[in-house]
């Protein structure tokens, strides 16, 4: 605890007095502060306080060429870094007008879908641990470390992968990898039952968890909510559906969603999310033998690379939500300007301001948590 | 960066006063002994190697074998683990953090970030060298470090710890004025910390012919006096 | 999309004057206007045309034409397009109107373009600093400030001189080229 | 004479042997805990490095002398406690002080522990001790009504007598089958006063990251890991005297203790934590029921 | 616990349910079950796993592409004495050092490796203390930092390969269009082949270092690529007044150097030169070569034997240098072997007289039809000029002097091939063997193919040489051009005599295989198979074993003052002759070779011009 954290407020009469969760608190994902004011045990308002992750990527990207850019994206979702790669790699290829072969795209859903599991399990054991249950971090933890252990098979690179890259991902799957991709999931899969037991159908937690930050409908639409959060509102809205990349457009899934919109609804929609993704992943594994062709399609010397004139707006359904890229090329060998999207822009500030307001000082956690809000998508 | 080079801070190479009595020098061994195999870890994620230590700490590599785990305040932590970049606003706080830690701690910085700016090595929001402002006991080489590593690292800490030969925060006390002349370069001459280390210093019988100089006379001229709860040794 | 939906939305975006479209593909449609007819266009896309999600305000600095270039991203649900409106202001004074009343969430973006690029947004709710609370340079996404020569001037670098690079100058070798001498080269 | 000084050595021998018992609690603890989580957890004498560890520390922070109190009542009300809790072959002073005296003594370190915070100026320390002291008070009202159960079955507030009774018809004469409900709301009570989850409201790192332990260091959070390991005992050892019969020799009494002690602390793990006024709801609700109905059947 | 079965897939929850109490205590389970702990020892990292570098310095060049993809500015080149160092052939003993305080292990700089040196290790823990944190700075070789073995990891694959290892196609015309004219064949590149081709360069600067002229190759590249081609000429005659010859007919020891070949075709560097040559107007590039010269007159006059490359650089150089030139001349065109020498289809004669123009606009005055030692004396050019150079070539040829080679019809290529280019009328045979395996005999059999074309309407051209056709001196281009057009060749054949009928006209060339080349001591003695006796018909035989310089022109008492070494001049490392007023340059010191005759030019000329300089003071 900081010494900052207690500063007396200024305004005698009340009772009211103001608390500092973060930047260095076990209640806040990642390096993040939220300052809220207090009235007994309910938060009276509360102001997000970012920066602290700040490294600014989008000043760095302007100073980098294309392919080197490809090394710095993944740093900006730690938690789930392959939708970084592949949405600044989509943007990338329309500005250029590089075909993707269709074995690349393939790869990248795999590779998508594993991170998405990957992140919402990390993303539930937070969750739980922010209710004081720590057995759910200990085994997601470790079981996300399977995930990993795949794509240090795939790509070289535990967690920044590096995979992707315009005109499609660096190297071939090595022999083997899918008989072993295929038995991690099947592993995954049969634990989901112990999560059920342990968590998501403790009683405890979904007390806890019931009511806890609703957000409605309307409110959802007008605060730009998106992803598993929006869905968690009853919307079925998914980028992978309603604006497909890759090839999401010719495999089937569903699109969980639940209703109530509370941190309970939201925890469910990821849960469900997990076996949807498991699912995509089979039909991958399944259809990728028969693909034949390249993994990408040559570019230009990178060092000497120069995309042409315009702008591309490319959007991927991350696991926090939807992760966009505005990249602006001036024909030159670097990008002139690229903006990003992060969902958990809108999750972690606005969102979460308002919802805590109201909370009581042991759910503004879980409620953040909840959102799962990646804070360097906030810093950038 | 600031007047004092690096090169020229030199370690402490005073061997500790072994004391006459046996028994002291039993009882000293034991608290290192035990000190290695209690390390208490701030949980404090800095940068994105922090990604790596929820592995680290969990079922796969779990580091409780090796008697450490996470600690929520600064004051109960032996350890400050720098997972990666630190931006300045960061760095500001693990400075405040450190400096809140009780002696004897640790600082370990992973990743390359820590060493010479790492990836964000052109950005203008991040700190380049670590050591220029706190002192650093172990660096983890990797972009990020698999757990692994890290625990690797924390075993090569416990060996120095176990030996004595972990002081680098003896290093801040000695050497106060060069540390914070840098942080007054990067935040401004009127930075100051909660935290009264100059007396620490004096308390501890560390203050050396570094501790003082022209910087903690900037200090002094722009320091609102402490009060009494914020720094009370 | 389907037609109709698209129809529509052609026979409403022509109310708006000197709105100039481009079909980049069937789901983006760019919308280059003038910078007075942005809020009377986004009011008219969320209030008529169910463009209810703002996906993001960019902003582009233009320092050789001496403007800014706000683009704001817009999606709809119901025909799956979207709707990239981009508008350009002069660099100087760099003003422009939030548009926080038609878009809640604007006012997060122009907070951030606020900080970085020093666009003042009349009307949105939260000027103040954010990420950048502890920087007192200018704002630096803009072009004329160099990340890299701030950073040169501000901290110094390892200085590495390990046992092996002895022994390669004492036999006459050595460094030949440093990272940072070959990117000042390239400028 | 020799009664008082083998007294005055039981005295000072039973704190120790709590605490040694103690630290292997903890260890236990530490241990299923690590089981659960599929890990392998810390070695043997993890507990006891950790608090030397704490001990050796170079910086002691203090917050004031009122900080000093608090840390030595919260140590100091176990400390005594112990010398009440008979153990086999030792009785100390528990023939003398009884069980009123000793339900007080383990109400002291959490009085000492909110003096100490509430020096410490920080919200957080204070929301917790709040915290702390809201659910001693939920626990205390079952707990109390248990003990008063036992007495008024055992007619009698002397544990050495309590323990003799059960004792003597083996498991049928034990507090358990006697009188089961109020066993079971005494283990209730035994978890809440334990703090762990779904109990565990003062601690909540997450929330008021670890509330009363927010600026304790040092020696004095080593107090506080003594304090956890002479409660650990403490907890299990009462429960022990007053439904399972006591210790009839060594072994026994340690299995007691150590598998009383595996309940609570393996649901902790598997549990999150109520929110504070959920758990006064609850434990006013279904601890003191069951403890009221198991002193109806008592009393009949 | 209320569960529904919604699909055939997992229980699903819903948000109705409020859970059980009992269900998180069916995991107790798992305090029977083993632990999931990996042991304490770090386990081997995944075979294509991104940990520490791995260099090999045998298969590492020093071209420090690394260096310029690292997105970390983490790698600084290393000068190693004691590695190979030979620019000619590209290698330079640097090697790349890295810093892991900036890595990222994103392993671009494998993927771009051109000699595929780099790779990385599957191991990944490397921990030091502040005292030591040099040891961060590693220089990467075989054997891993820590010097333990833990095998590659990530390698570069034909997927992951960063460079492009393909040249951009350039048109040209096909043999049976170019068979019976003399049009220049290659088209030389569009502007978007040229960016393309460009694009590939990795900058290593290894053609700058391999070229007798250094030209700055790297930055005319660059220059193209960037749609500059005015810097690029700037580029280009910052070292070569001969930018147009040299953009077609270099012999490009850049192009072998080149990091790019290593492992794919390099790039095209001379066509690049070309293509900015030929995209910049005459009269821009004239503007472009007088920029920024304001040297005043010195007073000082030169003069130059020879307006070949050699003689005409040097006459540039110096006369930029405010020195009067003078140049004489031989024959009625500059140009020397450039002029002479090389077919139309391959430098066409308007493109050289371009660069003579713009060096003749500089103000170098050249007399034309001047033969010194019979129009002018040696000894007036001494008196008249502070300083004399002798570029006069290599004008004649060499003779085999094999049987019957005193033959009207066995000709010499050099005086054939000047016929040839002036125009004059040959005594064209139907059938001709061609002795020799260098360019100049490519050249002669061509211009003879497509003559006999023209003529006849078909080509009999036998071309035979002593070595192998893998090493044969010709470019391969040249020979696989030859071979399309029609002129069989015929290696490893030595040529023992001409036969003749009894009417004296020739029929053939007698040839006997070669078995071997040089003796142990490597010098010239060719062995020959006997049995393996050929007789190729034709009706003249054509010499191309080389050529020597006439240096009669010195006259007698001049060539006895001078120091001579082996039958050529005897010159100092400037270019400088035992006399202190007479430098020689060019192919007579050199050996036939454009690029080597230009670099030979400068030298002489700053020589000269030093020399000067310490005069005036």
């Amino acid at each position: 605890m900081r010494p900052e954290n207690y500063q007396a407020v200024n305004h005698p009469p009340s009772n009211e007095y103001e608390l500092n969760f973060g930047p260095n608190h076990p209640g806040i994902e990642g390096n993040y502060a939220l300052k809220v004011k207090l009235q007994g045990d309910t938060v009276v308002e509360a102001r997000a306080d970012a920066g602290y992750l700040h490294r600014g990527f989008e000043k760095l990207m302007e100073d980098r060429l294309w392919i080197q850019n490809i090394s710095l994206v993944p740093r900006i979702c730690v938690p789930d870094p392959v939708p970084m790669e592949v949405c600044y790699s989509l943007a990338v290829e329309e500005l250029a007008g590089l075909e993707l072969p269709e074995r690349a795209q393939w790869l990248r859903v795999l590779q998508l879908e594993l991170s998405r599991i990957a992140a919402h399990l990390f993303y539930f054991g937070g969750h739980a641990a922010t209710t004081g249950m720590y057995t759910p971090m200990y085994w997601g933890v470790a079981d996300r470390d399977l995930l990993l252990d795949l794509f240090e098979e795939l790509t070289g690179g535990r967690v920044y992968s590096i995979y992707n890259m315009p005109g499609g991902v660096r190297q071939d799957i090595p022999r083997g990898f899918l008989q072993r991709l295929s038995d991690t999931l099947d592993y995954i899969e049969g634990r989901l039952k112990d999560y059920d037991n342990l968590f998501f159908t403790n009683q405890i937690f979904v007390k806890r968890a019931k009511g806890i930050g609703i957000i409605s409908q309307e409110q959802a639409l007008e605060w730009s909510v998106t992803g598993p959060n929006l869905r968690a509102c009853g919307l079925e809205f998914d980028v992978r559906r309603d604006d497909p990349y890759l090839i999401y457009d010719q495999l089937k899934f569903d699109i969980p969603t639940e209703h109530g919109g509370d941190a309970w609804a939201r925890t469910l929609v990821r849960r469900l999310e997990m076996v949807e993704s498991i699912s995509i992943i089979r039909q991958v594994i399944k259809a990728l033998p028969d693909i034949k062709g390249p993994v990408r399609t040559p570019i230009p010397n990178p060092l000497a690379w120069r995309v042409p004139a315009g702008d591309s707006y490319a959007r991927v359904e991350s696991s926090k939500g939807e992760l966009a890229y505005y990249v602006v090329s001036n024909g030159g060998d670097k990008p002139y300007r690229v903006h990003i999207r992060g969902p958990s822009a809108m999750h972690a500030v606005q969102v979460l301001e308002k919802l805590a307001v109201g909370c009581r000082v042991e759910d503004v956690a879980q409620t953040m948590f909840s959102l799962d809000a990646c804070p360097p998508e906030v810093d950038r | 960066m600031s007047n004092t080079d690096l090169s020229n801070i030199e370690v402490n190479q005073k061997p500790v006063a072994k004391r006459s009595n046996p028994f002291a020098n039993v009882f000293n061994e034991l608290v290192s002994f035990c000190r290695s195999r209690s390390m208490f870890m701030l949980h404090y994620c800095t940068g994105c190697g922090a990604i790596e230590l929820p592995p680290a700490m969990t079922s796969r590599f779990d580091m409780e074998r090796l008697g450490i785990q996470p600690m929520v305040t600064p004051r109960q932590a032996d350890i400050l683990l720098i997972t990666g970049y630190v931006s300045i606003k960061t760095l500001k706080r693990v400075i405040l953090t450190y400096e809140q830690m009780g002696a004897p701690k640790y600082v370990i910085g992973i990743c390359s970030c820590t060493v010479n700016g790492g990836m964000y090595w052109q950005s203008y929001a991040t700190a380049k060298k670590l050591d220029e402002y706190i002192p650093v006991d172990l660096y983890i080489a990797g972009c990020m470090p698999r757990p692994e590593a890290v625990i690797e690292g924390l075993q090569q800490l416990m060996a120095k710890i176990k030996t004595d030969e972990a002081n680098s925060w003896k290093k801040y006390y000695e050497h106060y004025d060069y540390y914070l002349g840098n942080q007054q370069h990067l935040f401004g001459n009127n930075w100051q910390t909660p935290t009264d280390i100059i007396g620490e210093a004096k308390t501890y019988q560390l203050e050396g012919p570094n501790t003082l100089g022209e910087h903690t006379k900037i200090l002094e001229s722009v320091q609102r006096p402490l009060e009494p709860l914020e720094m009370k040794l | 999309m389907s037609a109709a939906h698209s129809q529509n939305l052609n026979v409403l975006l022509q109310e708006i004057e000197g709105i100039h479209l481009t079909h980049h593909n069937p789901r983006r449609l760019r919308a280059d206007i003038a910078a007075e007819a942005l809020p009377a266009l986004l009011a008219l896309l969320r209030g008529r045309a169910s463009y209810v999600h703002l996906s993001a305000i960019s902003c582009v600095d233009w320092i050789e034409e001496n403007q800014f270039e706000l683009v704001y991203h817009l999606w709809s649900y119901e025909t799956s397009v979207l709707i990239s409106a981009h508008i350009r202001i002069p660099r100087e004074p760099g003003i422009y109107l939030s548009v926080f009343d038609i878009y809640t969430p604007a006012a997060f973006f122009e907070r951030d373009i606020h900080e970085m690029f020093g666009v003042y947004f009349e009307g949105s709710p939260d000027m103040s600093k954010f990420i950048l609370t502890e920087w007192n340079g200018p704002p630096p996404m803009r072009k004329d400030f160099n990340s890299e020569k701030w950073v040169m001037e501000t901290f110094s670098w390892q200085e590495y001189h390990p046992d092996w690079l002895k022994d390669l100058e004492e036999q006459g070798g050595g460094i030949v080229s440093t990272p940072e001498s070959i990117r000042m080269d390239n400028k | 004479m020799q009664v008082t000084l083998l007294t005055i050595m039981e005295v000072i021998l039973m704190p120790i042997v709590a605490f040694i018992i103690g630290l292997f609690m903890v260890l236990m603890m530490r241990k299923l805990a690590a089981r659960l989580q599929r890990r392998v957890g810390p070695p043997l004498f993890q507990p006891l490095f950790d608090i030397v560890k704490l001990y050796g520390k170079q910086t002691q922070i203090s917050h004031g002398m009122i900080h000093d109190i608090g840390i030595i009542m919260a140590v100091g009300g176990y400390v005594a406690a112990e010398a009440l809790l008979p153990v086999p072959g030792m009785d100390g002073i528990a023939a003398k002080g009884g069980l009123i005296t000793l339900a007080y003594l383990t109400m002291v370190p959490s009085l000492g522990l909110a003096l100490g915070v509430g020096q410490c100026a920080n919200p957080n320390g204070s929301i917790g001790i709040s915290r702390a002291l809201t659910s001693m008070l939920a626990y205390d009202i079952p707990f109390i009504i248990v003990i008063f159960g036992v007495a008024y079955q055992f007619s009698s507030t002397n544990l050495v007598d309590i323990i003799a009774t059960q004792q003597a018809g083996g498991f049928s004469t034990w507090g358990i089958s006697e009188m089961p409900v109020l066993a079971v709301a005494g283990l209730f009570a035994m978890h809440a006063s334990l703090g762990k989850q779904p109990f565990e409201i003062y601690i909540a790192p997450a929330e008021i990251a670890t509330g009363p332990m927010v600026e304790m260091g040092g020696k004095f959070l080593g107090g506080l890991f003594v304090m956890q390991s002479f409660q650990l005992y403490t907890a299990s050892v009462l429960y022990v005297s007053l439904f399972l019969g006591g210790g009839e020799n060594w072994i026994t009494f340690l299995l007691k203790s150590f598998g009383v002690l595996a309940i609570p602390v393996v649901i902790a793990y598997l549990f999150p934590r109520y929110r504070t006024d959920d758990l006064v709801r609850l434990v006013w609700k279904w601890p003191v029921m069951l403890a009221l109905i198991g002193i109806a059947f008592v009393m009949n | 616990m209320k569960m529904k079965l919604k699909s055939k897939k997992a229980p699903v929850i819903d948000h109705s349910d409020s859970g059980s109490l009992l269900n998180p205590l069916k995991n107790l389970q798992f305090l029977a079950r083993k632990p999931v702990t990996e042991p304490l020892k770090p386990r081997l990292a995944s075979l294509n796993y991104r940990g520490f570098h791995l260099n090999d310095w045998e298969e590492c060049v020093g071209c420090a592409s690394c260096q310029k993809i690292c997105d970390n500015a983490a790698i600084t080149m290393v000068e190693i004495p004691g590695l190979p160092n030979d620019p000619v052939k590209g290698i330079r003993n640097h090697r790349p050092a890295i810093d892991y305080g900036r890595c990222c292990w994103c392993a671009l700089c494998v993927d771009i490796c051109p000699s595929s040196s780099l790779s990385l290790s599957r191991e990944y823990v490397h921990t030091c203390d502040q005292e030591h944190i040099d040891s961060y700075f590693i220089l990467p070789d075989p054997n891993g930092i820590h010097k333990e073995h833990f095998g590659k990891g990530w390698q570069k694959t034909e997927h992951s390969d960063l460079l492009s290892l393909t040249r951009s196609v350039m048109a040209e015309l096909e043999p049976e269009n170019r068979i019976d004219n003399f049009d220049e064949i290659v088209d030389g590149f569009t502007p978007e082949q040229a960016v393309l081709e460009a694009s590939r360069c990795v900058q290593c600067g290894m053609c700058h270092d391999s070229c007798p002229t250094n030209m700055h190759a790297p930055e005319y590249i660059r220059a193209i690529w960037n749609n500059d081609a005015e810097e690029a000429v700037r580029q280009i005659y910052r070292t070569n007044p001969f930018a147009h010859v040299c953009g077609r007919v270099c012999t490009h020891r850049c192009e072998d150097a080149c990091s790019i070949g290593i492992r794919g075709e390099p790039i095209a560097i001379r066509w690049l030169k070309r293509y900015a040559m030929d995209s910049v107007s005459h009269e821009r590039i004239k503007e472009i070569v007088n920029e920024g010269n304001t040297a005043k007159s010195s007073g000082k006059k030169v003069a130059i034997i020879g307006a070949g490359p050699a003689g005409l650089t040097a006459a540039f150089d110096l006369v930029r240098s405010g020195h009067q030139v003078e140049v004489f001349e031989a024959l009625p065109h500059a140009g020397g072997m450039t002029r002479y020498g090389i077919p139309d289809y391959r430098l066409p004669f308007d493109t050289l007289q371009q660069d003579i123009d713009i060096i003749t606009s500089l103000g170098v005055k050249i007399h034309y039809n001047c033969i010194i030692g019979k129009n002018k004396r040696m000894s007036t050019l001494r008196k008249n000029f502070d300083a004399v150079i002798l570029a006069i070539g290599l004008s004649q040829g060499r003779q085999t002097r094999i049987k019957n080679s005193d033959h009207r019809h066995v000709y010499r290529a050099v005086d054939l091939l000047q016929k040839i280019s002036t125009g004059e009328e040959i005594e064209l045979p139907h059938s001709v063997a061609v002795i020799g395996g260098g360019n100049v005999a490519m050249d002669i059999a061509r211009s003879l193919a497509r003559l006999q074309k023209q003529q006849y309407g078909k080509v009999q051209i036998t071309l035979t040489a002593l070595e192998e056709q893998q090493h044969f001196m010709a470019d391969p281009e040249e020979i696989k051009e030859s071979l399309e057009e029609g002129i069989v060749i015929k290696d490893s054949c030595g040529p023992q005599g001409c036969e003749i009928d009894n009417d004296g006209k020739l029929t053939g060339l007698k040839t006997w295989k070669v078995t071997s080349i040089f003796d142990e001591q490597h010098r010239f003695a060719p062995q020959y198979d006997e049995e393996q006796e050929v007789v190729h018909n034709c009706e003249a035989v054509i010499e191309a074993i080389g050529q020597f310089a006439d240096t009669s022109l010195l006259g007698k008492e001049l060539t006895e003052q001078l120091e001579w070494n082996r039958g050529r001049l005897q010159i100092d490392e400037n270019g400088q002759t035992s006399e202190d007023w007479l430098w020689s340059a060019g192919d007579c010191v050199n050996g036939p070779d454009v690029v080597h005759a230009v670099a030979d030019g400068h030298r002489v000329a700053a020589s000269i011009e030093q020399q000067l300089k310490v005069k005036t003071q």
